[in-house]
């Protein structure tokens, strides 16, 4: 077994790293920049090391100092954390080199997944659903016709050079198509200078929808259920939860063993998700990407299993084998998690820097709060804005939407502007409470109100 | 932007937290960079706005965690020469284990006379002594891990 | 339903009736002493109104303005909380005379378990174990050896007038019987000048084990299983765990059984808890008192069966149907209470005013925390030194214990000297450890560390 | 007993916050006494042990949430004196919901007049001045809830 880590991150996910290693009962190295000198995580690791200046590539993507602390604090594995150098097969070869446990899956594993169309092919020869489409660039309006017919409509036609919706056309059904492919190619030529097309599956009420998969050194894997992440603005996730209000079981289902039969094809030995694009309309699915590391809104997961992904993450990448087999894993209730950032959504979310004059956690039954940060702590201007995960379980989805709304009420941060009011404002949206929601709800609901403004 | 989330007064104490010797913010297009010891770091994501524009330099120091305890500045004291550890890593007084150290306190160092050695990953990295002088403090234990920007030696430069 | 909820209470538990009420969107007020201005459950109650300086007859005891606080804002509904007026027959009849939800039991239910005499008399008449004992002052030795026999060795002879162990004889077996009666009359007449003693069975290893009961105001009465409250000092409560880590699941139906039996032969209607004293030797239980409120440590419950007490405590009040059965309460994992009290244990556990200049709770998984202060709080002299409750939560209790350990490490209390550095004791503590720990527990780790420092 | 825990600062300022005119400590057997206004109120329970004695006296003034942002002590004006609630209730200006109101501001009031009814639990409780003086300030609206301690009235007496 491990007996002490080096945590390669700062912010929540060191402590998160942290109490995982604590309740193994293993000792824990902190490294951290000069920035974050009375950060949180420093306090809590047993014993902490600085690694160089502020900026990232001078500290925690240095490759050498972190391994340099390892060595000289006798530290035997190293945890990455989420980004970073958490999807970096480089350094986790440099971990086994020096005999350190990587707390991650194998080289190759982040190697054939980091790749997006290694991914992809690899995706499809398992027999992994992918967004269906034409290889490379269309020949013909007939070539069109007939991969349409194939596929189903609505399918969207885009220019291959193209971007920015230029060149791009989505169709209904058969009658549009051959208008629809000229006026692309078309576009596409006098935008572009390039009249290449290809087309694919039209996504409707697109939801992004993730499994969390774990697996071991012995070959076995096991997923835990999904997350809906639809709640994006920019590509960056605010609110997530488990189980996804739209999925039926037999969806649900399926996509599990999807997943699973994806993390086998890469020999996955360790925590990773599989993410998914869901069709509202069709209740089909299709892989996206395959992210190699614990995320952000594992807790969730946590939260509706019981399971401790970090305690597992840690445990498998030692060689131990899953304590729990697929039927063994059960959900209970529903949880709900809230990415609080130092970020003020009335200015554009930009991210604020300060000192936190007052910092009151919410507390009581079925809250959960991951935070990086402490009452009077300082905001280095360095680093990503998420300042703690608020996370709520509810035995039923309305119960944790209460809950979550109750608990949000309680959160009292001074000093910076965060996105907490606009967290009051989702949970309050009814279509937040409908559950139906897509992955443009935040860009519509924004838009709403500055026409609301207008 | 708030003046109370950044405002120049802040933003002159990270200068002089961080050893930074340039500073520049700009509002549209969001631009940062800071400047250390020469070296140039540039944050492309990081967005600051709301101050025009602030350029300003300062020497700052780094005080490691583990040498909190240490003396600094003392009024009874000449102006000090700190040489602070580049590198994470372990800290030798000798070439060898049973070879004599490269100083001792008190004694005299030239530019460029070996100081102590600190290992990393297997690589001997040997520190040099920056400045002509009289090594006045061994700040670190044979053997022991130092961090980056901790104080390994103090040395009384010639007035 | 109620609409508008007065809660009269302070502290954490105005904070927990709060959040309660809040997620079954009840509107709350909050009623305050002039010490209390700037209490948590202030900030986070809708409403609140200042009803009388710090002493506490005069404010949180003062049932006019208490009262006159409920009509003037238009309140439906008082929850007392514990303590105060939790237990107050009067006090709940004063509520329903002015059509004002008492969530509490009925007051005759009040009033029979608040006499001790009673109470144990309604027990014994339900079937219902108590302490066997004589009916009074034992008559002869014959009387005494009959008894004796009956109950089984070992018993206990104690003096009707007596206390602090005069005239008290603890009997392991019949060829003792004779001399220790003597022997406890002789020293009962000496010390008291009342020969008059009395016997019962003695209890050994004894644990404080109390089982959660929840009724209906429509005769359906269930059980949420036991809490194992034995670590105690001068009978406070200072840590509390459920399971129990001695029952045996036979000893732990039966006991639910029972405790459903008692709350039923009062028709009891509310959350309410029936203590038990537990004979760790002979496995078996006898009633001790039924407490007619929510207590401290009903988080440890909600921990292990998802229930949230607060909310159907509320919901049964108002007149609603107990959601679940008996069948469909299921338990899961172990969840351990620690009770962070304003006090300095190396001075016998003073208790402690002052500012809170740091508070930091910790966080993370299967960690709750219930708190009525926040940082920079300045303690009033006036009341209780209950500062928050650290809950915690693990699949085995050996996960709840290193859990625990971990959580207390990261409460970072400043300011005020409190009970966290005792807390990391007992659990570190191999007796703690072993689970079979007694009502004596702390009395002799006390006297150990006494021992030691001569 | 730890000083930074309760000094005597402290305790002068609990005094002065919550109008007790005595207090006294003592250390062995932990006694408590109280005085708040002539009335006696003991707390056989709590324990501040450390100090060994103090008594001292302070007249402190009790503001209410809902009239922070009242002035209060403004240089400008002369010594009003505060008359309040002396329980929680709902407050009533007139005797009868279709009377005149007991008084208005300007009004010139003898001691015991009547100012206003605090109603509770059915009682109409009616307020009387404890002072002669003019009624410069009615300080909260007819009807409204009024809580213990907050200020009703402020009355200038004559100089």
């Amino acid at each position: 077994m491990i007996r002490k880590l080096l945590v390669a991150n700062r912010g929540e996910i060191a402590v998160r790293v942290i109490r995982a290693a604590r309740e193994l009962g293993i000792q824990t190295v902190g490294v951290f920049s000069e920035a974050d000198r009375d950060a949180l995580f420093v306090r809590y690791a047993d014993q902490s090391v600085c690694i160089g200046p502020p900026p990232l590539s001078d500290s925690y993507l240095f490759y050498q100092n972190i391994l340099a602390a390892a060595q000289s604090t006798g530290a035997d594995a190293i945890h990455p954390g989420y980004g970073f150098l958490a999807e970096n097969a480089s350094f986790a070869e440099a971990c086994r080199a020096l005999d350190l446990t990587f707390i991650g899956p194998a080289p190759q594993a982040i190697r054939k997944m980091g790749d997006k169309a290694t991914a992809k092919r690899l995706m499809k020869e398992a027999g992994v659903p992918t967004v269906p489409g034409s290889e490379g660039v269309l020949g013909s309006l007939a070539e069109a016709r007939t991969l349409a017919a194939e596929i189903g409509y609505p399918v969207v036609i885009k220019a291959t050079a193209g971007g920015g919706g230029r060149g791009m056309r989505i169709v209904g059904d058969g009658g549009e198509l051959e208008n629809a492919f000229h006026a692309a190619v078309n576009e596409a030529q006098q935008a572009f200078g390039d009249s290449g097309v290809y087309l694919e599956k039209f996504i409707q009420d697109p939801k992004h929808i993730e499994i969390q998969v774990l697996g071991d050194k012995h070959g076995q894997v096991v997923h835990l259920f999904e997350r809906d992440c639809s709640i994006q603005r920019r590509y960056q996730k605010l609110l997530e939860e488990a189980p996804s209000p739209v999925l039926t079981e037999a969806t649900r289902a399926a996509m599990g063993e999807i997943a699973v039969t994806a993390a086998r094809s890469v020999r996955y030995d360790s925590a990773g998700t599989i993410e998914f694009i869901y069709d509202g309309r069709s209740r089909q699915f299709f892989f996206i990407e395959m992210n190699t590391r614990i995320q952000v809104e594992h807790p969730v997961t946590e939260m509706i299993t019981g399971v401790d992904l970090l305690q597992w993450q840690i445990r498998v990448a030692a060689g131990e084998r899953l304590p729990l087999r697929q039927e063994e894993i059960v959900r209970r209730g529903h949880a709900i998690e809230c990415r609080i950032n130092a970020e003020d959504p009335q200015k554009g979310f930009l991210p604020q820097t300060g000192t936190l004059s007052q910092y009151i956690v919410p507390g009581g039954p079925g809250v959960r709060v991951d935070s990086g940060v402490y009452p009077g702590y300082a905001i280095p201007p360095f680093y990503d804005s998420l300042l703690a995960k608020l996370v709520v379980w509810g035995e039923t989805r309305k119960d944790a939407v209460l809950r979550l709304q109750r608990a949000l009420d309680e959160f009292i941060i001074e000093g910076v502007a965060t996105t907490i009011p606009f967290h009051q404002r989702i949970v309050r949206h009814p279509e937040f409470h409908r559950g139906a929601y897509t992955t443009d709800f935040i860009r519509r609901i924004t838009a709403e109100e500055v026409a609301n403004a207008c | 932007m708030k003046g109370k989330n950044m405002d120049v007064q802040k933003l002159l104490e990270w200068l002089k937290k961080y050893d930074l010797t340039e500073l520049t913010i700009k509002d549209g297009g969001y631009q940062v960079t800071l400047k250390r010891e020469g070296q140039p770091a540039a944050f492309p994501h990081q967005s600051l706005p709301g101050i025009d524009e602030a350029v300003a330099a300062a020497d700052g120091t780094c005080e490691p965690v583990a040498s909190a305890a240490e003396p600094e500045d003392a009024p009874d004291k000449p102006e000090l020469h700190e040489v602070k550890a580049p590198l994470v890593g372990t800290f030798y007084r000798a070439p060898a284990p049973d070879a004599a150290p490269f100083i001792e306190e008190g004694d005299r160092v030239e530019v460029n006379d070996k100081l102590c050695i600190v290992e990393a990953m297997k690589i001997m990295n040997e520190i040099e002594s920056p400045v002509r002088g009289i090594v006045r403090e061994i700040c670190a234990r044979n053997g022991a891990t130092v961090e980056f920007g901790q104080v390994l030696f103090r040395i009384e430069e010639p007035s």
